[in-house]
């Protein structure tokens, strides 16, 4: 018989074959390979499908049935009352686990024509609403500020700036240009990453104490982040940014 | 009692306004009212929105509600309005979907095996109708991309939470099987031959 | 008297959905009935809307009619509506802070070399929050402002006035360089391992 083959008529080579068992009025646990097999491939045959990408599945699936007819067909070795797997068994779970979702999929279409007749209303919140900006109330966000804490924050700013002077090589006499490498930063920053697990970016160029050595550590970031280690987070603008570790210490 | 009739006019409102579904704590914040208060009077609210001369409806969903035409209107509203008519998922996308839906969270590959053809079309097609959308990563090589059901799909599908969805499971499969066996009984001779 | 219950829920569905105002006339045709009858049964709704329990009104606009919101429910629908914003003072600002309470009167300039960074937004917004205020001119090129704390700093604080700040002894300070040159000296053997 003369048949238009439409593939766009299934949504893939289990829907084609689902189809040709309902056709046939097959029992789907005990499926006539032979037979489905020949019909399947007849069909795939007069696909006249350009795209190889669609083409290649059914042909995937046609490979499939030809190794399990192959199967069915050779002689059984062994002892006849031994329980032998079912060379279709794989297929007819891959068939009915498809055809499970296929039956959802009309439930799903039967619940969507009932919500299409509900209709929503966009929502109209005035622009004056949509950015009314709170005053600030400023007890309120100094609510769990307190003087200890100021204290706490001053201190570590008078810590941090005499770090920046660096008291063992302001005993020298003359401070000599070092070496810095690109590797060696990476690596510093990343080993101090695994242990802090994040760190802020204005931390780490708080602790440099030349131009050179900012600039490296900035170029440490990038060369970080472009081989995939770290991940670096900016809230807001202005904010400051946050670097963390992808991968084994990502634990937060 | 009266005082309740204050808060349910409020949220009337502000179902009104916002039009997007508002979570059960949003609306008892601004009522100033606890979850259990709150949730009640949307309940009876919800009642009186049933009765024949109301028009409009409230829904839930997912723990939040939101306000939409009664079913029975359309046909009139169309009249007026003549609303654009709503997608409708073709089958390759429903049968994605409800892949999806069940399974979730899934990722792609996952999808394609159980389908048995390539699915980036559908998972985009999907995302862009704003009815799945990326839930999470796998924790997994690659970390490939978890997908799942949007509030949109809930909406779109009448269901107030996943909980919702037509059962399958293994009734249906039963059911399939029933009826093969049916079939095979019917025409017996017809298969037997082809073994 | 059921009939007209039901074109009274048209009409709320109708109006609902179209969020504008809708004209008496294309009512009256979706409703199927005249504009007299119809102008009745809008009237009627009208007087119910009224009702305390009701959030939302129908107005009439020559000659059409809308729905829309009742003005005392503007208040709790802001609250709603409006995008939460978590106002806090942020860690930068609290920096920025400690140093003018402890170093002031200062510029601008003199905050920015101890943070190291541009401290524009940061003195602007404390200055908004009327933590910080202008207290005079430094006698320099340029006279750049000098910023000290307010009245309101002390306030919200506890503080009588900045004598009551908590002392940074200068044995603190020496400390700090003691252990910053045990660390740098720590720091030294961590950063060589790697090389």
């Amino acid at each position: 018989m003369e048949l238009e083959y439409k593939l766009d008529a299934f949504n893939g080579p289990l829907d084609l074959l689902l189809n040709l068992i309902d056709t046939n009025k097959i029992n789907i646990y005990d499926i006539p390979i032979v037979e489905i097999t020949e019909q399947y491939l007849v069909y795939v045959k007069n696909m006249h499908e350009q795209d190889m990408d669609i083409m290649s599945e059914f042909l995937v699936m046609a490979s499939t049935l030809v190794s399990i007819k192959a199967k069915m067909l050779l002689p059984r070795i062994g002892k006849p009352d031994e329980e032998e797997e079912d060379p279709r068994a794989e297929l007819v779970e891959r068939l009915l686990e498809y055809k499970k979702y296929k039956y959802a999929s009309f439930e799903l279409a039967k619940g969507q024509l009932d919500a299409e007749r509900l209709i929503f209303k966009p929502s109209t919140i005035p622009d004056e609403v949509k950015n009314y900006v709170e005053e600030v109330n400023v007890e309120e966000i100094l609510a769990d500020v307190n003087l200890a804490k100021l204290y706490d924050i001053f201190t570590s700013i008078v810590r941090k700036q005499n770090d920046k002077i660096d008291p063992i090589r302001s005993k020298f006499g003359k401070i000599k240009r070092e070496e810095i490498s690109l590797e060696e930063k990476v690596n510093y920053i990343y080993s101090m990453l695994l242990e802090l697990n994040e760190i802020r970016f204005s931390h780490l160029l708080e602790e440099q104490s030349s131009k050179l050595e900012i600039i490296v550590t900035f170029l440490a970031v990038l060369e970080l982040m472009k081989i995939g280690k770290i991940i670096v987070v900016q809230e807001n603008i202005f904010d400051d940014i946050t670097i963390r570790p992808i991968g084994e210490s990502a634990n937060g | 009692m009266d005082e309740i009739k204050k808060l349910e006019a409020t949220i009337e409102a502000i179902l009104f306004t916002m039009g997007d579904a508002v979570s059960l704590n949003k609306i008892a914040e601004a009522i100033e009212h606890d979850l259990e208060t709150t949730r009640k009077i949307i309940a009876n609210m919800m009642d009186r929105y049933d009765e024949v001369d109301r028009g409009i409806n409230i829904i839930e969903i997912d723990g939040s509600y939101q306000m939409c035409t009664k079913a029975e209107q359309y046909e009139y509203i169309r009249k007026v309005a003549q609303q654009p008519k709503k997608q409708t998922l073709t089958d390759i996308l429903l049968e994605t979907l409800s892949i999806i839906a069940y399974k979730q969270p899934i990722t792609k590959l996952e999808i394609e095996h159980i389908r048995g053809v390539r699915s980036d079309h559908c998972v985009n097609k999907l995302i862009e109708y704003n009815l799945i959308s990326e839930v999470g990563r796998m924790d997994a090589p690659g970390r490939p991309i978890l997908f799942g059901t949007s509030e949109d799909f809930l909406r779109n599908f009448g269901m107030q939470s996943l909980k919702d969805l037509p059962e399958i499971a293994d009734e249906a499969i039963e059911k399939f099987k029933e009826e093969a066996e049916k079939e095979v009984d019917d025409d017996n001779q017809l298969t037997l031959r082809d073994i």
